[in-house]
């Protein structure tokens, strides 16, 4: 999120599309999430080209090209890094990071926690839809256990992430999850995600028709309302027997913890929303106060001061 | 002074001790003090990769060579005139490099039955021949420190500790050198621990009076100042310059830096060097590893920061699929690549040239990067400066290989006028660029990231915040001019040599080479690039001093070669190229000109020795004689 | 028959469609009846990035190209003489390929106003002057198939999807091949969907009926059997045989398999295949990212199993480190590289071979790496082999440099005999090696691992779980001999030579280079690596129909090159290579032999076109000539 | 732990001892690890050549070196992934990972994470320091916020990682920490950990006397007792409030994490001990039961088979 309030002219969806045209396959979960995305730009406030898109490589990744901003679609697995130098660079932008399961979670795994820890500015959206689409169908790090797939014929044997669990072990301010095929409940959790000062994740569960259909079919159509808890604060969550209050906001992130294990457990619904959303100094802003601090203590560097420091001596007359 | 003092134009002086002795510092010391004397010199710091490798053993010994002279010198010196050894590992690990007749200052404190076994001393070699072809001065260094500082109520231990400036002390009265310079140093360097920092200035200004005082040394010498141009000097190493350098190319590009990096030796100093100067806009990013490091650095540049990144050989590999991305989405980008021993984690703490072909080649696909190569410690400020002109202003990453030698090492640095240094210029793309019609048919002006410059063939750098030139880049090949995703044959055809050409272009913006043939006479050609300047130089120096002309000509720009290079090679009859490495420059340099260029090859840790290299040259300016005659 | 049948000897023909119109599963298939018919064939399939491109676009399109004949051929072939074009935008694709005269199958189902304008026909070109210069047979494919197929009751989307097989029905026909084997596999693949079975089975049907009894097309054609030896033969694309070469690896040596990957285009298809053949011992791990994946194959391989890993240029980028920590502990592993386009992401799903020098150099330090490359589909199979053979050997990691157009493209492969295949001796250490007194003067005897086999310098490989040879190795330097970490310098130059010159002595066990000059007279020869063997072959021969003499080398070991090539290179007047990049090997050959090697190279993410290759060569044949007479 | 009971004769420390210097600084914590480790390994019972140590680099990953067994000193942040290998392709070798807070947090994260959901059988003895050691003093992602180093003259602004919390979040199956002073508890940890099927993370709290001097201070010598909180089942744990009974073999990790949270608060005592002992299937068993699978239902793979497998056809006289 910029801190810098700008006069922003009232902009719509379509001013965030761009001409390129859009490629994922027919009923793609992706198209449901980038119209959900366009329309709530404008929601920001904020001039097109203050919004920065970093990517990585997948399906997901393609994002960038679609949106009428500033972006970047670059390597596998790094986006959280670049987006990291963008935001370090300059206090104006409002940048956000696209993934999937195998972007952020496989190959970028640990750039992904190592900008959650230190709490860089930048809004993550994870698509995740348990499966490599891209590369035509491997198991991803959400996978679950035994699923057989091109590199898996017989069932593969990682025990998969849960990202929410994940991100609270790894000191994330803001973590959420929603869901492709829920625009409201989608829209309302990017909105809290990009007002909140800091790394926000947000995993959303999408579904890919073509490699792993249905994944999250249980939690589209009429029985959603069993399948889906739907988080609030104050909501009363039991997990393994044990009951507890629903606090986004507090600062120890067990009880966050406990209801994100909810996840693996087959009879118990699937928590949706905002899990955790605490307020804590960000890298990028401490880092621009640092130079701030060193500025306003002892002003400008002066670049000759700087190569004339330390033991010098002159010749005042050529010596030969 | 009483003694006789005798005139000297040059000498090489080693301190040698335990990694715990401060040889380093030692060094440093006196050789600032010869800096301001007016000599002219380089360094060369010898340190293991232990933090603290285990007491009074060979692989715990930590060396800082000297040498000073009253003329420009080239090089740290082959062999040391001088020996200061404060333990039996120290004077065992270094006697091979002695020359006759050479000078031996001796702790004997150290020297008993047990420590000299454990380095596999039979006897004592203070007491047998093994010195024999040395002036040695078996003094109990430690033993006076003790006693000199006793007034501050040390520990023995503590006490001890000031052997190291109780030599310097010594030394420096050997050379007739102020030891006022380090007496203010010591001040602020202890000025929160007064007892430390008296006993310290007790232990130096003592070894001073050991000297002027007792007959140990029967003469003492003096090397005058050397030539130099008038102005400003101080001595610098080269992580240091290129620190500066880097904050430099900040301020005359008018741009913030933004340096990504995880430490690695011998580069973790330049991190060290820039965190310090945040009120020059730098910004310094300590991050999970090397990939990371560079993807900040790249995605500040597109945020309209100048990205650095700095690293060594393990580092660089590492970095290799991100520097692709800088090649493909075309943005400025400076990598440092301080080069140590490989392959591997190898010698870390030692120098190499090792990583050229690494530099040039090693990337997946075809993706050219401009090489740049300073020359000595100081020189890594102007090359700094010039690769940051590279990565901006062709909007391309740019390989500055450094080396350990370098990054360590130190010179004497004519420090530059600030106002002398010229701009760099960003030239922000600030509007639409391209006309065309919609379909209404009305015309619109649009942005295409990849409009390039007629002459440079640098695209525009929009950024972020630039209304109206909104665009996407990426990984995935452009289509030439708009930028747009393309699959097309042709048109990856065209792209790759495009980029290929941009870099190319950079060789019209390289001054002439300079051959130094003072002769005009010479049928060798030397050329070298990077670190070893100084010693080809100084070789060359001794090979004309014995009546045989030979020239020299150095890359900074090893890629693209220089343009007029190919034409000063065939001039002449053999062309041979020295390197730290198995042959890497002669390989692009045989590949391009189909020259016969012969390797001299050293993949020691060490940089070459002039005396050694001397002779290779020698038999090559021989042997072409022959083959001419 | 009624229909008149003209002979021909080579035909080319072209599949194509949407990516959902399973272009690629009509070529296969053709190309199955073809192979089982005994033409020789090769294959080049051509597909987009994106998993399902949008519907109708000129990028969506998915091609497949079948060259099949009666003589032995070397290419999937320049030009296509028919062309099956499912819609609009498959024809607009792929017209411009076609040579004057060819045969155009077009399905006409999609020809509307909407779909025309969407891939900027203006008009209908089956209606204008478009194709004028082509054999046009504009039919309703879709609709036949749904008449065909609608006693099965599908849905119209669900009948019309057989259309494939009403098209490979035709051409069957067409081309008088047999539809047998393919209901075979139909009643295979759709074994448990009978309707969707029957339904494709009555399609193909429909097609081959459809061409036998209509007066569509006035002759129908033969092309006979090649030649070939005799022997068991099936098609294979490189993919496959590569990873059969590995599972033959690991049955010749004896040693279990353990394949490190990440998934990644084109490489990912080998990582399938070898997750199959667990009863053959070998394990697949699919790691979390390339580095992972080397890191597993390193850990396999000191475990004693032989580690592979496999990616394409992005992937050998990150893995550039671990690469070198293979080279410096010296053990056996095989890195596949599925060559792509580049640099960075680049054209994925296109070929390429511009990893060559990131293959050689690609890493820090010297870090030599023996290079080898399969010549064609079927070839990937020896290669794989010969690539396990040094890594186990010579105990290093060796590069294995497939590409895109090697790992989809097919061909037809003659099954070796597996008890003909050579095996492959481990050896592993199982005694101490070296003999020694202790402390106490007693003889003991030690293992080192580093101390080394005279004549191919391999180190031992002592794997854990053999008592008393239990040692550690490292990324840091090695001591000769030994093996524990050694800082002293000469040690270093010493290893960095040696590692350099155990890759050299593989060299020695090459068999000679065959160079193809039939004529004896040639003054051009021409060089080349890798896939483009085909294309450089057919091209060579067309250069000799047209009365000219050439010779033709290729390489399968470009590091080390073999001991012969620079007696042959200087053989001949003029050196030429034609290669996928901008002149990677010609470097390394001007480097090596200083012989003025003349790159011809494209980088279109495509095969060299034979036509368009033998027109260069006749330039260089012709100037030669002239230069010499 | 290797599952082959081989009859391995009697050996001692000093048999665990290579004929190599050890090379640590003077009073640098991992002498005192070297020292446990050497005396217990004699307790597993096992033979020399049949235990593997791979380490990243950093001071405490030469302790190969020192170790009279197998040994790798691989690539910084790697040796987790070099293990998965070795473990894989060997059920009878006993793997160890010896790694430091740089390799095994900083570059190396990602391979930690993916080691721990897979469950690998190897024991990873994480020397934390809180410093980066060998490259001479620079902050580490479990220093603390605001420490002055090399590269931060005025203060780190990295938040750490708890890097017990971060492993729970990650689904290891045993967690455990220890601290490098106290020979007794570190051997009782280690025993455990070399005990336990799968990944076993054992985070070792170690004094680096040259660049973080006394950052366990508190936790040693007289006052220990009231700053370490020794885990032991059953053990009543008051974390912000609310009192949890501490089970290490529980599924749900909750309560694991949430002792795990008092790390963080200065007036809390620091747990040390087995945070998280549960057992499930481990990656390299299940791939090597795949293996026997295949075999078991089919036999060994037919190399010529293979390769005649598909669509063939015979030439059976020279077709010329
Ligand atoms: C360095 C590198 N390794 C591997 C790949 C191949 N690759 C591209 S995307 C991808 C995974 C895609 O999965 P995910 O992140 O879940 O995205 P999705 O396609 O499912 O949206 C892989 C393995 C690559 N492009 N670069
Ligand atoms: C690829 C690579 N990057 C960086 C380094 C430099 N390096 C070596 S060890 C290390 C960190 C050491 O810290 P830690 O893991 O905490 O180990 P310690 O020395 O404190 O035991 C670094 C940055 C390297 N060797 N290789
Ligand atoms: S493969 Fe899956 S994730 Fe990728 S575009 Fe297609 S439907 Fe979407
Ligand atoms: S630097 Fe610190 S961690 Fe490294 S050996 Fe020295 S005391 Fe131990
Ligand atoms: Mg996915
Ligand atoms: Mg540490």
């Amino acid at each position: 999120m910029t801190t810098v309030d700008l006069p922003a002219p009232a902009l719509t969806a379509k001013d965030f599309s761009s001409d390129q045209e859009v490629r994922w396959c027919p009923g793609c979960g992706d198209y449901a999430v980038l119209k959900a995305v366009q329309s709530f730009l404008p929601d920001l406030g904020l001039r097109r080209e203050n919004i920065v898109f970093v990517s990585g490589i997948g399906c997901s990744s393609r994002f960038p090209y679609y949106l009428d901003t500033y972006g970047m679609h670059s390597i596998h697995g790094r986006a959280p890094s670049i987006a990291t130098g963008i935001a370090t660079a300059r206090e104006d932008l409002n940048v956000w990071v696209v993934t999937g399961d195998g972007d952020a979670l496989s190959i970028g795994g640990n750039h992904l926690i190592h900008a959650l820890r230190r709490n860089v500015n930048m809004t993550i959206l994870l698509f995740n839809n348990r499966i490599y689409g891209l590369t035509k169908g491997q198991y991803s790090p959400t996978s679950e256990t035994g699923k057989v797939t091109k590199s898996t014929p017989v069932g593969s044997i990682d025990h998969p992430f849960n990202p929410v669990s994940l991100a609270l072990g790894a000191e994330a301010s803001f973590v959420a999850r929603t869901i492709d095929c829920d625009r409201k409940h989608l829209t309302a959790v990017l909105a809290a995600a990009a007002a909140h000062r800091g790394t926000s994740l947000v995993e959303i569960y999408q579904n890919c028709p073509i490699f792993n259909d249905g994944a999250f079919e249980g939690l589209k159509g009429p029985d959603a309302a069993d399948q889906l808890l739907r988080l609030e604060p104050g909501l009363e969550v039991t997990v393994d027997g044990q009951t507890w209050t629903h606090d986004p906001t507090e600062a120890n992130p067990t009880r966050q913890f406990a209801i994100s294990r909810l996840d693996g457990d087959p009879d118990s619904p699937v928590p949706v929303g905002i899990f955790r959303q605490v307020d804590r100094p960000t890298y990028d802003d401490q880092a621009r106060a640092q130079v701030a601090d060193a500025l306003a203590a002892a002003g400008p560097g002066d670049l000759q001061a700087l190569l004339d420091s330390g033991d010098t001596w002159s010749v005042a007359e050529e010596r030969a | 002074m009483s003694h006789p003092v005798t005139e000297l134009d040059r000498v090489v002086i080693r301190f040698a001790g335990d990694s715990g002795d401060g040889m380093q510092l030692t060094g440093d010391r006196f050789t600032q003090e010869a800096a301001v004397f007016g000599n002219d010199l380089s360094t060369l710091p010898n340190f293991p990769a232990e933090i603290r490798a285990p007491q009074g053993t060979i692989p715990g010994v930590s060396s800082f060579q000297l040498h000073f002279a009253s003329y420009d010198i080239l090089t740290p010196g082959d062999r040391p005139d001088v020996l200061v050894a404060m333990n039996p590992a120290a004077l065992k690990a270094n006697t091979g490099d002695l020359p006759k007749g050479a000078t031996v200052i001796v702790d004997t404190h150290d020297f008993t039955a047990r420590n000299l076994t454990k380095v596999g001393y039979a006897a004592n070699p203070l007491e047998d021949e093994t010195l024999a072809d040395f002036a040695v001065h078996a003094v109990d260094l430690t033993g006076m420190t003790v006693e000199a500082v006793k007034e501050f109520g040390l520990s023995r231990k503590d006490a001890a500790r000031s052997k190291n400036m109780f030599a310097l002390g010594l030394v420096s009265w050997l050379y007739g050198r102020d030891v006022a310079g380090t007496e203010t140093y010591l001040a602020h360097k202890f000025a929160t621990k007064p007892t430390i920092r008296d006993a310290n200035v007790a232990a130096l200004r003592a070894g001073w009076n050991f000297g002027e005082t007792t007959e140990t040394f029967a003469v003492s010498y003096v090397v005058k100042p050397a030539p130099a141009a008038p102005g400003r000097y101080r001595n610098i190493t080269g992580n240091t310059a290129l620190s500066y350098g880097l904050v430099a190319a900040g301020r005359l590009s008018g741009l913030p830096v933004l340096m990504g990096a995880y430490p690695i030796t011998p580069a973790s100093d330049i991190l060290h060097e820039l965190s310090k100067h945040k009120r020059f806009g730098v910004t310094t990013f300590q991050a999970e590893d090397e990939i990371a490091a560079i993807g900040a650095a790249v995605g500040a540049s597109f945020a309209g920061t100048l990205g650095v990144t700095a690293t060594s050989g393990p580092g660089v590999a590492l970095k290799s699929e991100a520097m692709g991305l800088a090649v493909m989405t075309e943005l400025p980008l400076v990598v440092v690549d301080v080069q140590r021993g490989g392959p591997s984690t190898g010698l870390p703490t030692k120098t190499e040239q090792s990583d050229l072909l690494q530099a040039m080649y090693g990337r997946n696909g075809e993706a050219p990067m401009p090489v740049i190569a300073p020359q000595s410690p100081g020189d890594c400020f102007a090359a700094a400066v010039e690769a940051a002109r590279i990565a901006i202003t062709y909007r391309t990453p740019v390989m500055l290989l450094s080396d350990g030698y370098l990054a360590n090492g130190s010179e004497p640095w004519a420090i530059p006028s600030v106002a002398d240094l010229p701009a760099i210029e960003p030239g922000f793309a600030t509007a639409p660029n391209h006309s065309t019609t919609n379909a209404k048919g009305e015309p619109v002006e649009e942005f295409w990231p990849y409009l390039r410059d007629e002459e440079t063939l640098a695209r525009p750098w929009a950024i972020p915040g630039t209304a109206g030139l909104e665009h996407r880049i990426g990984g995935l090949e452009k289509g030439e001019g708009h930028g747009n995703i393309s699959y097309d044959p042709a048109n990856h055809d065209r792209m790759v040599r495009i980029r290929a050409e941009k870099v190319q272009r950079i060789a019209d913006s390289l001054p002439p080479l300079e051959v130094d043939d003072p002769s005009g006479q010479a049928d060798v050609l030397v050329i070298g690039w990077g670190s070893t300047y100084g010693p080809i130089g100084a070789a060359c120096r001794r090979v004309r001093a014995a009546g045989h002309p030979i020239a020299q000509v150095h890359l900074r720009h090893v890629n693209p070669l220089p343009n007029d290079l190919g034409a000063i090679l065939r001039r002449y009859d053999r062309v041979v190229c020295p390197e730290m490495n198995l042959g890497q420059l002669s390989r692009l340099l045989r590949a391009e000109y189909l020259v016969d260029v012969r390797p001299i090859t050293t993949v020691r840790g060490l940089p070459f020795g002039a005396e050694a290299l001397a002779h290779d040259l020698l038999t090559h300016v021989t042997r072409t004689a022959e083959a001419l005659a």
